[in-house]
C-alpha cells in the first residue's frame, strides 16, 4: 500500500472512530476530509510506507500492546512505590544507549516505550549515532551493556517487527 | 461492562493522584518526569477508556482521547526532558554513563 | 441595501487583495480611491433616495426581525453623515495615496491598503448600525486597524503611541462590554430601539451604570479627557491618513453614536452632568495643552480635543437647539480640521519636520499649502463668514440659553484658540524664511503629481470651508430633518422594531 | 449578583491592577488581556442560570424547553474572545517591535528615551 | 464519583504547588503538563457526570492543547536558554 | 506612581461597581425574551411547538448549537466583522513584524522525538481542527475554534521543524478566499431572500451533518480563514521574512 | 446703495489683485478711485436712512425667532463715523500712493498691502454701518485679521506686535461673542436700533452684564486703560500708512461699541434705582473714571515716549479716554463732545501720522532724536503737523477744542470735579508732549544726513492739507458737525429727556455755561498768529549754535561714542517728570509677563500634567476617570 494510501486510510480511521456514527453525511464527509488532508500532510508524515507483510506487522502489533501495557504497568506500580516511600535508593544516572532500529517511526515508537516502562526516561535520540539517551532512575552499577539491554532490550525486537 | 469501566476508572484516578504526588514529591526534574509522565500517561488511558466502557456510545471516542494521549504524553515529555538537560542541573549524585566511543 | 454595500465594498476590496495576492499587488495602491469613490456614489444615491421622503430604513440582517438579529438603520442622519464621511474618506486616501513612499515594499502596501480599507468599512457600520454589540465589534475594528496604522508610522514615537492607543482603547472596549452585560442582564437585548422602549423599567443603579459604562466606552475614540492620553501622540506621529481620519472620521462617528445614546437610547440626566463637566475639562484641558504645543500635528491634536470637548459640553444640555448646534458642530469643525492635519503633515512629510520654529516662513515657499492652512485656520477660530464662525456662533447661543456661565470657558479658551492658530500662522506664514532649504528632506518627499494632487485635496476642502461659510443653507437644512428624526425616538423605535 | 459575576468582576480588576501597577509593556498587555477575559466570564455568568445545561441540543437533551443556559451571551463572548486574541497577538508583536527599536519595556524609561523626540 | 473528583483533584492540587514551587522552569512545566493530561481526565469525567458527550469534544481538544503547549514551552526554554 | 496607587483605585472601582451591579439586582431578570426565542427557533414567529433532536425539520434556523444558531444564524454578521478583526490582526502583524525579527527565534535544533513525533501528531490534530468546525452547528466548536485548532497544528509544524516554512502566499489567498465567499454568500443570500446574510438553504433535520442550511458551510470558510490567518500571524511571529 | 460700501471696496480687491500684475503703481490709484466712490455714496446717503440685508441667515430662524441676517443700516448716528472713516481712508490711500517707503523698503509685497488695505475697507464700511450686533462682529474680526496681516508687514518686530493685538482683539471679540449670546437668548434679535426696546424689560443685573462684557471689548478696541498696552506695540511697528487707520479710525471701532452701549442700552431706563454718583449711575461713572484713568495714562507714558510713533499712539489713549468719558455722562453735552471728539480726533491723528510718514518718507526714521530742523525743508509737512498737535493739545481755534469745550461743560454741568481736574491735567500734558515733536523733528539743528532733505511730493502733501483744513473748519464752524450730532441725538431716542439736542447757532454753541463763538474766536487766533508771525520774521536769529559741538568739547564720555543721540535734547526731554513716575509698574509688562506669561506657564503645565510620554500614567488617568465616572452616582 502506498504512504498515501496509508494516511488516508488512518485518517478515516480516526473520523469514523471519533464521529463513531455511521450516518452516510459523516462516513461521505470524512472520506472527503481524509483524502484533501492526506495531500496535505504527504510530505511531513514521517515514515515512507510500510511496504510488505502487512498482516503479520499487524499480528506482532497486537503482541506488542500487551507488553508495552503490562510494563507500564509494572512501571507505575514502580512509580507509586518509590513514591509512597520515599526512602527507597535512588540511584540516578543518564546512559546512552544503542539501538540497532533505522525507521524513524520505529525509533519514536522505541523511546516512548522506553518512557512508558519503569524507570527509564528518553530524553533524545541521535540520528546519525543511532543511540537514545536515556534518564535512568536506577543505573545500578553503571554497566552500560547491562543497561542497553535492560533499557531497551525488551522492546527493540518488537517495534522492529512492527514498524520496520 | 460497567463494573470493568468504574474499575478502570478507580484505577486511573489512583494514578493521576499518584503522579500528582509523583510530581510534588521526586527530588529534580527528571525524577518528577519520570513519575509524572508514566502516572498520568496510564492513568489518563485506563481512566477515560473507563469512562468508555461505562457509556459505550462513546467508547471509539474515548478510545481515541487515549491513543491521543498515549503519544503525545511520552513525546511531551521527552521534549521537556531534554530541555531540562540542557538548562538546569540534575540532582546531586546523577551519573553519565556514556556509549563506549564517547568514553574514550 | 445601499447603506451595508458602503461596508461590505471595501471589505470585499480587502480580502481581495490577499485573494489575489501577488496578481493584485500593483493595483492595491488604487483600490482604495475607487473603493472610496464608489462609497461617495453610493452615499450620494442613499441621500437622493432620503430626499425624496425622509424615512427610516431598516435594514434586517439575514432576515431575522429586530430585536433578534443584527439591525442597521438608515436615517437622515447617518445618510447625512455617510455623504459627509464618504468624502472625507475620498480625499484622506487619495491623499495617502500620493504619499505612498517610493522605496516601500509593494507587499507592506497590500497590508495598509487593506487595513485602510477595512478601516473605511468599519467606519460606515458604525454610522449605521442600531445594535450596541455590533457597535462593539464595528468599534474594534476600527480600533485595531488604527493602532495598526499608527503602528506602522516612521515616526520615532510611532509604536508607542500605537501601544498607549491600544491599552486606553483596550481598557475602554472592556468597560464597554462590560455595561452590554449588565444592559443584557437586565434587559436580554441589544437592540437600541428596543432598549430605548425598555429603558424605563430598569431600576435606577441599573440605569445609571450602564450608560456611563458604554459612555467610559466610547470615550477614548471621543477623545475624552482623561481617556485622550493618546491623542497627542498618536496624531503626532503624523501620516497622510490617520489625523485626518481620527479628526474627520474617527471622532465624528463616536460623537453621533454618543448623541444616539443620549438622545434615543438613554436619556439620563447623570449622564449629561458627566458629559458637561468632561466637556468643559476636555475644552480647557484641551486647548490649554495647545497653546503650549511646540508641534504643528499635536498642536491641532490638542486643538481637535478641543473642539470635542465643545461638542460633549453641547450634547450634554438637553433640546433640539443644542442639538442641531452640536451636529453642525461636527460638521464645520471636521471640514476644517481635515484640510490643516492635512497640511500639516504634508508639511512634515517634505521638511521632515512639523516644528514651528524649524518651519519657519515655510508658507512663502509653500504657498497653496499656507492658503488652505489660513482659511482653515480662519474657521477653525470662528472667523466670521467662514464655515467654523457658523457653528460657533450657533453653538454660544445654544449655550446661552442654557446656562450663562457655560459661555465664560467656552469664550476664554476661544482667544487661546486664537492666538496659537495666529502664532502658528505668523511663525509659517509671516516669519521670513530661515534657511528653509536646509533642513534635510526625507527621502519619499512628494513632487510633481502627488504633490499637485495632495495640496488639490486639501483646497477643495478650504474652498468647501468658504461656500459653507456663505451659504450654509443646505447642511442646516439636512441636519434640521436628522435633528427631527433624532429627537423622536419612537418613531426611531417603531422603524426598527417593526410591528412590536 | 451571585459569585460567578463577583468572581469575573474580581478578575476584571485583577487586569485594571496589574495595568496601573506593572511598569513593563508586555506585562500591560497581559494584564489587558486579564482584563478581558473579566469581562467575557462576567458575559458568561450573566447569562448562567444555575442547573443550567450547555445550550445545545444533543440525544440525551433533544429538547428545546429544557432548561438551557442563555446561549446569547456565549455566543458574544465567543466573539469577543477572538476579538481579544487578535488585538492581544498584536500587541505582542507591538511589544516586541518596541523593544526591537528602543531596547526596554519599561514605561519610566522609554518615556525618558522618546523624551527628545516628544516635543 | 466523588472519589473521582477527590483523587483527581488532589493529583491536580499537587501539581499545581509543584508548579508554584518550582524551582526550576522545566520542574514548572512537568507539573502543568502533568495537571493538563489530569484536567483531560477531568473533562471526561465531567462529561459522564453531566451526560454529556459534547465534553469529550472538549477533552480530546484539551490534550491537543496541552501538547502543543508542553513542547512550545520546552522549546522556548531552550531558545531562551 | 506606587503601587498602593494602583490598589486604591482599583479598590475604588471595584467598590462602586460591586454598589452598583448588587444595587442593579442582576440576577433579578426573569426571562429573557429575545433568547427564549431564539432557543425555540421561533424568532420569526412560525414554529409551532418544541424544537426536537433529530427529528425537528425545516426550522428557521436549523443548528443544534444554539450558540452556533445565533453566531453564524441570528447575528451572523457579529461573526463577519469577527473574522475581520482577525483579518485586521493578521495584516498589522504583518505590516509591522517584518520590522520586529530579522533572524530565526530558534536556536537550538530540535530533538528527533519531537520532529518525528510531530509528523505523526500534525495529522491528526488536522482531522480534529476539521472535525471541530464541521461539526459547529451540533457541537461546542466552531470555525473559530476549528481554526484555531488548525493554526495549533501549524505552530506544532514550526516548533518541530526551524527550516519550516508554509506557503505565504497560498495562505493569504485562503485568507481572501475565507473571506470573500462568506461575503459572497452574505449577498446571494439578499438576492434570494432579500437580506444580507439570509440563509437560503434547506436546514435539514436538527442534529444531522448536513443540516442548518448555510452554516456548516460559512463555518467552514470561517474555520479556513482563521487557520491561515492565526498560522500566518504565527509565520511572522516565528520570524518570517 | 448701503450694500454697495461694503461690495465695490470686496470687487475692488479682486480687481486691485489683476491691476496690479500689470501695474502696481496703478493699483494705488484704483484704491483711490474706489474709496472715492465709496465717499461719494456716503455723502449722497445724508438723510436717506434705511437698511438692507447682506447676506442671507447665519443664525438660522427658529419656531419663535427671527433669523439673524447679515445686514447694513444707516442711520445719523452711525453716518457721522461713517463720514469720519470714508476721509480718513481716503486721505490715506491718497497718501499711500507715494507715502509707502518703509514699505518698499522693506522688500514688501505692495501687491498684497493694496488687496489688505482694501479689505480693511470693507470691514470699516461694514463694521460702521451695521444692523445688527452680529454684522458688527463679523466686520470686526474680518478687520481683525487682516490688520494682523498688515500690521506684520511692518518692521522686523511687527510679528510680535501682531501677536499682541491679535491676543487683545481675541480677548475683546470673546466678550463681545459672549453678550451677542445672551442678547439673543433674552431678545430674540440682535438689530442695534431695536435693542433698546428689546431689553427694556430685562432685570438691572442682566443688563449691567451685558453691557460690561460689551464695554470690555469696547475698552479694547479703543485703546482705553485699562486695556490699552497693545497701542504702543502695534502702532511703533506697523507701517506708516497703516498707523494713521489704526489710530485715527481703528481705535473708533471700540468708541462706536460704546457709543451703542451707552446710547442704545440707556441704563437709565433699566434701573433708575440704582446707586447713583454725581447725578450719573454708578455703572456710567466707573467707566467715566476709567476715561478719566485713561487720559492721564495717556498722557503720562506720551510724555516719555522717544519715538514720536509711539508718542501719538499713547495720546490715542488720552483722546480714547476723553470720548469716554463723555459717552459715560451720558448727558447732551458729554454726548455731543465725545461725538465731536471722534471726528476731531480721528483728523488729527490721522493728519499727525501722515506726517510722521512723510517724515519718515523723507529721512527714514521717526526716532526724535535723530532728526531735527525740518521746518524750512518740510513747511507743509510742519503746518499739518502743527495744527494738528493743536487740535489734540485743544487749543483754540482748532477742532479740538471745541470738543473738549463741550466735555469740560458737561463735566461741571454735573459737577465731577475730580474727574473735571483729571481731564484738565490730561489737557496741560498734551502741551508738554506734542511739544516735543514739534521741537525735536522740526525746529531745532538739523543733522547732518538731512540736509538735502525735500519735502514730500505733492499727492502726499494733499491728504495732509485736507485734514489740515477740516480741522481748521471743525474749530471755526463746529456747527455743521454738531447739526449731525444732533440729528444722532434726535435719533436715538426722540423721546428722552437724558438726551436733547444741543442749541447751536452757524457761529456758536451754548453750553451749560456759556457759550462759545467759534468764528469770532478763529478770527482773535487768527490774527495773534498773523502778528507773531510777523514778529518771528522780523527778528529771526541769523545763526544757530550746535549743541553737539558745544557739549562734546571737554572730555568725551564714551556712551556719546557710542550714541551721540543721548546728547540731542529731544532725549529725555522731561526727565524730572518723568522720573516721578518712572518707577510705577509698567501695565504692559504686567500683562505680558505676568499674566500671559503665567498662562503660558499654566498651558505647559496643563500639556506636561496630562500628556507627559508615561504610558503608565495615561493608564492612570484613564482608569482614575473611569474612578471619576462611577463615583459619580
Ligand atoms: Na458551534
Ligand atoms: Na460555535
Amino acid at each position: 500500500m502506498s504512504k498515501f494510501l496509508w494516511i488516508v486510510v488512518i485518517l478515516y480511521a480516526l473520523w469514523i472512530l471519533y464521529t463513531s456514527s455511521v450516518a452516510l453525511s459523516e462516513l461521505f464527509t470524512g472520506l472527503v476530509v481524509a483524502i484533501v488532508l492526506a495531500v496535505i500532510v504527504y510530505r511531513i508524515v514521517p515514515f515512507e510506507s510500510f511496504p510488505n507483510h502487512f498482516a503479520r506487522r499487524f499480528f506482532r502489533f497486537w503482541v506488542y500492546l500487551p507488553v508495552l501495557l503490562y510494563r507500564m504497568l509494572l512501571a507505575n506500580v514502580d512509580v507509586a512505590k518509590r513514591v509512597l516511600n520515599p526512602k527507597l535508593p535512588l540511584n540516578p544516572g543518564f546512559v546512552k544507549v544503542r539501538t540497532a532500529l533505522q525507521g524513524k517511526v520505529s525509533r519514536l515508537v522505541l523511546s516512548n516505550s522506553i518512557t512508558l516502562t519503569p524507570g527509564t526516561l528518553t530524553l533524545d535520540v541521535d540520528e546519525k549515532e543511532g543511540t537514545l539517551l536515556v534518564h535512568a532512575i536506577d543505573v545500578e552499577d553503571g554497566q552500560r551493556e547491562k543497561l542497553e539491554k535492560k533499557i531497551a532490550g525488551s522492546f527493540e525486537p518488537l517495534v522492529k517487527e512492527v514498524f520496520e | 461492562m460497567n463494573v470493568v469501566g468504574y474499575f478502570l476508572m478507580t484505577v486511573g484516578s489512583i494514578f493521576f493522584f499518584l503522579g500528582g504526588l509523583g510530581i510534588f514529591r521526586m527530588p529534580d526534574v527528571f525524577n518528577r518526569l519520570q513519575a509524572g509522565t508514566k502516572a498520568t500517561t496510564l492513568g489518563a488511558m485506563a481512566f477515560i477508556v473507563g469512562v468508555g466502557l461505562v457509556q459505550p456510545d462513546w467508547f471509539f471516542k474515548t478510545l481515541v482521547i487515549a491513543v491521543l494521549i498515549a503519544i503525545t504524553n511520552p513525546i511531551g515529555s521527552s521534549v521537556l526532558a531534554r530541555t531540562a538537560f540542557r538548562t538546569t542541573k540534575p540532582e546531586e549524585g546523577t551519573r553519565f554513563i556514556p556509549q563506549g566511543d564517547d568514553a574514550e | 441595501m445601499i447603506a451595508l454595500w458602503m461596508t461590505l465594498l471595501p471589505w470585499i476590496g480587502a480580502l481581495c487583495l490577499l485573494l489575489f495576492k501577488g496578481w493584485m499587488d500593483r493595483f492595491s495602491r488604487f483600490l482604495p480611491g475607487l473603493v472610496a469613490a464608489a462609497n461617495v456614489l453610493l452615499a450620494l444615491l442613499l441621500n437622493l433616495q432620503g430626499s425624496q421622503q425622509p424615512t427610516l430604513v431598516s435594514l434586517e440582517m439575514g432576515n431575522w426581525p429586530a430585536p433578534f438579529g443584527i439591525q442597521w438603520v438608515n436615517d437622515s442622519l447617518s445618510s447625512f453623515f455617510a455623504l459627509v464621511i464618504s468624502l472625507v474618506l475620498l480625499a484622506l486616501v487619495l491623499s495617502r495615496g500620493f504619499a505612498r513612499d517610493k522605496e516601500q515594499q509593494a507587499s507592506s502596501d497590500v497590508y495598509s491598503s487593506a487595513i485602510v480599507l477595512i478601516l473605511s468599512g468599519a467606519a460606515f457600520g458604525l454610522l449605521f448600525t442600531a445594535d450596541l454589540f455590533n457597535l462593539f465589534v464595528l468599534m474594534e475594528i476600527a480600533s485595531i486597524s488604527l493602532y495598526a496604522l499608527v503602528a506602522r508610522s516612521r515616526h520615532p514615537t510611532a509604536p508607542v503611541a500605537s501601544m498607549r492607543y491600544l491599552l486606553l482603547g483596550g481598557v475602554g472596549s472592556a468597560l464597554y462590554l462590560l455595561g452590554i452585560g449588565v444592559l443584557y442582564a437586565k434587559l436580554g437585548t441589544l437592540n437600541m430601539a428596543d432598549i430605548a422602549l425598555k429603558a424605563s423599567s430598569l431600576n435606577p443603579a441599573a440605569l445609571q451604570l450602564v450608560p456611563l459604562l458604554l459612555l467610559l466606552g466610547l470615550a477614548v475614540e471621543l477623545e475624552m479627557f482623561p481617556f485622550n492620553a493618546w491623542v497627542p501622540q498618536v496624531y503626532g506621529a503624523g501620516g497622510a491618513f490617520v489625523p485626518g481620519f481620527l479628526a474627520g472620521v474617527s471622532s465624528p462617528i463616536f460623537a453621533l453614536l454618543l448623541l444616539r445614546l443620549v438622545t434615543v437610547v438613554f436619556p439620563v440626566p447623570q449622564l449629561r452632568t458627566v458629559l458637561l463637566v468632561a466637556g468643559l475639562l476636555t475644552l480647557v484641558i484641551g486647548e490649554f495643552s495647545a497653546l503650549a504645543s511646540r508641534r504643528l500635528l499635536k498642536m491641532l491634536a490638542f486643538s481637535s480635543v478641543g473642539s470635542m470637548g465643545m461638542f460633549l459640553l453641547l450634547v450634554s444640555i438637553p433640546g433640539a437647539a443644542m442639538l442641531r448646534s452640536s451636529l453642525f458642530w461636527l460638521v464645520m469643525m471636521l471640514l476644517a480640521k481635515v484640510p490643516l492635519l492635512g497640511v500639516a503633515a504634508y508639511l512634515q512629510r517634505q521638511f521632515g519636520t512639523d516644528r514651528f520654529l524649524e518651519l519657519r516662513g515655510i508658507f512663502s515657499q509653500e504657498k497653496s499649502a499656507g492658503l488652505v492652512f489660513l482659511l482653515s485656520a480662519a474657521s477653525i477660530t470662528g472667523i466670521p463668514l467662514f464655515a467654523g464662525f457658523r457653528a460657533k456662533i450657533q453653538a454660544l447661543v445654544s449655550l446661552a440659553s442654557a446656562q450663562y456661565w457655560l459661555l465664560i470657558l467656552p469664550l476664554l479658551v476661544s482667544v487661546l484658540e486664537f492666538v496659537y492658530f495666529f502664532r502658528a500662522i505668523r511663525w509659517m506664514g509671516m516669519e521670513p524664511p530661515e534657511s528653509a532649504g536646509g533642513k534635510p528632506v526625507l527621502p519619499g518627499s512628494l513632487e510633481g503629481f502627488s504633490r499637485t494632487g495632495t495640496l488639490f485635496l486639501f483646497s477643495v476642502f478650504a474652498l468647501l470651508i468658504v461656500i459653507f461659510g456663505l451659504f450654509p443653507q443646505g447642511i442646516l437644512d439636512s441636519i434640521e430633518v436628522a435633528t427631527t428624526q433624532l429627537f423622536d425616538p419612537v418613531v426611531y423605535a417603531r422603524a426598527v422594531l417593526g410591528g412590536m | 449578583m451571585n459569585v460567578y459575576t463577583a468572581g469575573s468582576i474580581l478578575i476584571f480588576l485583577l487586569g485594571l491592577y496589574g495595568l496601573l501597577a506593572k511598569r513593563d509593556l508586555f506585562k500591560m498587555v497581559i494584564s489587558l488581556s486579564v482584563l478581558d477575559t473579566g469581562v467575557n466570564l462576567f458575559l458568561v455568568a450573566v447569562g448562567y442560570g444555575s442547573g443550567g445545561i450547555a445550550p445545545i441540543l444533543t440525544d440525551t437533551y433533544p429538547l428545546s424547553v429544557l432548561h438551557f443556559v442563555d446561549p446569547l451571551p456565549q455566543a458574544l463572548v465567543l466573539t469577543s474572545i477572538v476579538i481579544n486574541l487578535g488585538v492581544t497577538a498584536f500587541a505582542l508583536v507591538l511589544v516586541a517591535r518596541i523593544f526591537k527599536k528602543h531596547g526596554t519595556l519599561d514605561t519610566a524609561k522609554l518615556w525618558q528615551k522618546m523624551g527628545g523626540e516628544e516635543e | 464519583m466523588w472519589v473521582f473528583f477527590v483523587l483527581i483533584g488532589l493529583g491536580i492540587f499537587l501539581s499545581f504547588l509543584r508548579m508554584i514551587l518550582g524551582p526550576t522552569s522545566p520542574d514548572r512545566v512537568a507539573a502543568l503538563d502533568g495537571a493538563n493530561i489530569m484536567v483531560t481526565g477531568l473533562l471526561v469525567l465531567v462529561a459522564l457526570v453531566f451526560q454529556n458527550g459534547l465534553y469529550l469534544d472538549i477533552a480530546l481538544i484539551y490534550a491537543t492543547l496541552s501538547f502543543v503547549e508542553t513542547v512550545v514551552l520546552s522549546r522556548y526554554l531552550e531558545a531562551k536558554k | 506612581m506606587s503601587r498602593l496607587w494602583a490598589a486604591g483605585i482599583v479598590v475604588l472601582i471595584g467598590l462602586f461597581l460591586f454598589l452598583f451591579l448588587s444595587d442593579a439586582q442582576l440576577g433579578e431578570r426573569q426571562q429573557v425574551p429575545v433568547s427564549e426565542k431564539m432557543v425555540q427557533k421561533n424568532v420569526l414567529g412560525t414554529n409551532p411547538g418544541p424544537v426536537i433532536f433529530g427529528q425537528s425539520e425545516g426550522l428557521e434556523e436549523g443548528s443544534a448549537n444554539l450558540v452556533t444558531s445565533i453566531v453564524v444564524g441570528y447575528r451572523a454578521l457579529d461573526t463577519l466583522g469577527e473574522i475581520m478583526v482577525l483579518f485586521l490582526s493578521a495584516l498589522g502583524v504583518g505590516a509591522i513584524a517584518h520590522l520586529v525579527w530579522n533572524q530565526k527565534l530558534q536556536k537550538e535544533a530540535p530533538s528527533f522525538i519531537l520532529k518525528t513525533g510531530a509528523g505523526i501528531v500534525f495529522p491528526m490534530i488536522l482531522v480534529f481542527g476539521v472535525y471541530v468546525f464541521s461539526h459547529g452547528h451540533l457541537s461546542p466548536g466552531g470555525g473559530f475554534q476549528g481554526g484555531s485548532i488548525l493554526a495549533i497544528g501549524i505552530l506544532l509544524l514550526y516548533i518541530a521543524f526551524p527550516t519550516f516554512e508554509l506557503n505565504r502566499v497560498l495562505f493569504q489567498r485562503l485568507e481572501g478566499f475565507g473571506g470573500v465567499t462568506f461575503v459572497v454568500l452574505g449577498v446571494i443570500g439578499a438576492l434570494a431572500g432579500g437580506a444580507f446574510l439570509f440563509n437560503f438553504l434547506p436546514n435539514g433535520v436538527v442534529g444531522q451533518l448536513f443540516s442548518a442550511g448555510l452554516i456548516p458551510i460559512l463555518y467552514l470558510l470561517i474555520g479556513l480563514k482563521v487557520g491561515s490567518e492565526l498560522g500566518g500571524i504565527l509565520r511572522n511571529l516565528y520570524g518570517g521574512e | 446703495m448701503l450694500n454697495l460700501l461694503v461690495l465695490l471696496p470686496l470687487l475692488g480687491v479682486l480687481l486691485s489683485r489683476m491691476i496690479s500684475t500689470f501695474s502696481e503703481p496703478l493699483a494705488r490709484w484704483w484704491s483711490v478711485l474706489v474709496l472715492g466712490v465709496n465717499t461719494v455714496i456716503i455723502a449722497s446717503l445724508y438723510g436717506n436712512w434705511g437698511s438692507a440685508v447682506l447676506l442671507g441667515q447665519v443664525i438660522p430662524s427658529t419656531a419663535n425667532r427671527p433669523a439673524i441676517h447679515l445686514a447694513l443700516e444707516i442711520n445719523p448716528l452711525n453716518w457721522i463715523f461713517a463720514l469720519v472713516a470714508t476721509v480718513i481712508l481716503l486721505a490715506v490711500a491718497l497718501f499711500s500712493i507715494r507715502g509707502m517707503s518703509d514699505l518698499e523698503n522693506g522688500g514688501k509685497n505692495l501687491k498684497t498691502y493694496h488687496v489688505l488695505s482694501l479689505l480693511l475697507s470693507t470691514s470699516v464700511y461694514g463694521f460702521f454701518l451695521s444692523e445688527n450686533l452680529l454684522t458688527l462682529f463679523v466686520f470686526w474680526e474680518f478687520m481683525t485679521w487682516v490688520s494682523f496681516f498688515m500690521v506684520s508687514m511692518g518692521k522686523p518686530r511687527s510679528r510680535s506686535a501682531a501677536m499682541v493685538f491679535v491676543t487683545m482683539s481675541a480677548l475683546g471679540a470673546a466678550t463681545f461673542l459672549g453678550a451677542v449670546a445672551i442678547i439673543y437668548r433674552l431678545a430674540g434679535t440682535l438689530s442695534i436700533s431695536g435693542l433698546s426696546t428689546a431689553l427694556y424689560r430685562q432685570p438691572a443685573g442682566v443688563g449691567y452684564g451685558i453691557m460690561g462684557l460689551l464695554l470690555f471689548s469696547a475698552l479694547v478696541k479703543s485703546g482705553t486703560f485699562p486695556l490699552h498696552t497693545w497701542l504702543r506695540k502695534t502702532h511703533g511697528h506697523a507701517p506708516n500708512v497703516f498707523s494713521p487707520v489704526l489710530s485715527g479710525l481703528l481705535t473708533k471701532f471700540g468708541v462706536f461699541l460704546g457709543a451703542i452701549v451707552f446710547l442704545l442700552f440707556p441704563v437709565m431706563k433699566w434701573s433708575p434705582q440704582l446707586f447713583s454718583l454725581m447725578g450719573i449711575s454708578s455703572f456710567n461713572y466707573l467707566f467715566a473714571a476709567l476715561g478719566a484713568v485713561s487720559i492721564l495714562v495717556g498722557t503720562f507714558l506720551a510724555i516719555r515716549q522717544e519715538d514720536a510713533k509711539m508718542l501719538v499712539a499713547y495720546s490715542s489713549v488720552s483722546h480714547a479716554g476723553y470720548i469716554l468719558l463723555g459717552l459715560a455722562i451720558s448727558s447732551s453735552l458729554g454726548v455731543a463732545g465725545s461725538l465731536l471728539h471722534v471726528m476731531n480726533h480721528a483728523l488729527s491723528s490721522a493728519a499727525m501720522f501722515l506726517s510722521m510718514a512723510a517724515v519718515y518718507h523723507v529721512a527714514g526714521t521717526t526716532k526724535m532724536s535723530q532728526l531735527g530742523g525740518l521746518v524750512d525743508k518740510m513747511p507743509v509737512t510742519f503746518a499739518t503737523y502743527l495744527i494738528a498737535i493743536i487740535s489734540t493739545a485743544g487749543i483754540p481755534p482748532m477742532g479740538g477744542f471745541v470738543s473738549k469745550w463741550l466735555l469740560y461743560q458737561a463735566l461741571i454741568e454735573k459737577g465731577m470735579i475730580f474727574l473735571a481736574t483729571a481731564a484738565f491735567i490730561g489737557s496741560i500734558g498734551s502741551f508738554l508732549y506734542v511739544f516735543t515733536p514739534l521741537a525735536a523733528v522740526f525746529l531745532g539743528q538739523r543733522p547732518k544726513a538731512l540736509e538735502h532733505a525735500k519735502e514730500v511730493p505733492v499727492v502726499m502733501q494733499i491728504p495732509m492739507v485736507v485734514l489740515s483744513l477740516f480741522t481748521i473748519l471743525l474749530g471755526v464752524l463746529p456747527s455743521i458737525a454738531l447739526r449731525w450730532i444732533n440729528g444722532a441725538i434726535r435719533w436715538i431716542d426722540p423721546q428722552a429727556s437724558w438726551l436733547t439736542p444741543i442749541p447751536i447757532t452757524l457761529s456758536k454753541i451754548q453750553g451749560a455755561f456759556g457759550a462759545w463763538d467759534s468764528v469770532l474766536v478763529f478770527f482773535v487766533f487768527g490774527l495773534g498768529v498773523v502778528f507773531a508771525g510777523i514778529l518771528f520774521y522780523l527778528f529771526r536769529k541769523n545763526r544757530r549754535v550746535g549743541y553737539l559741538e558745544n557739549y562734546t568739547a571737554g572730555e568725551v564720555p564714551v556712551e556719546v561714542i557710542q550714541s551721540p543721540e543721548l546728547y540731542h535734547y529731544s532725549y529725555q526731554f522731561y526727565k524730572p517728570l518723568t522720573d516721578m513716575y518712572a518707577k510705577f509698574p509698567s501695565m504692559e509688562e504686567a500683562y505680558e509677563k505676568g499674566i500671559a506669561g503665567n498662562i503660558a506657564r499654566l498651558a505647559a503645565a496643563t500639556a506636561h500634567i496630562f500628556y507627559n510620554g508615561s504610558v503608565r500614567w495615561s493608564v492612570f488617568l484613564a482608569l482614575a476617570g473611569t474612578m471619576i465616572v462611577l463615583g459619580v452616582r
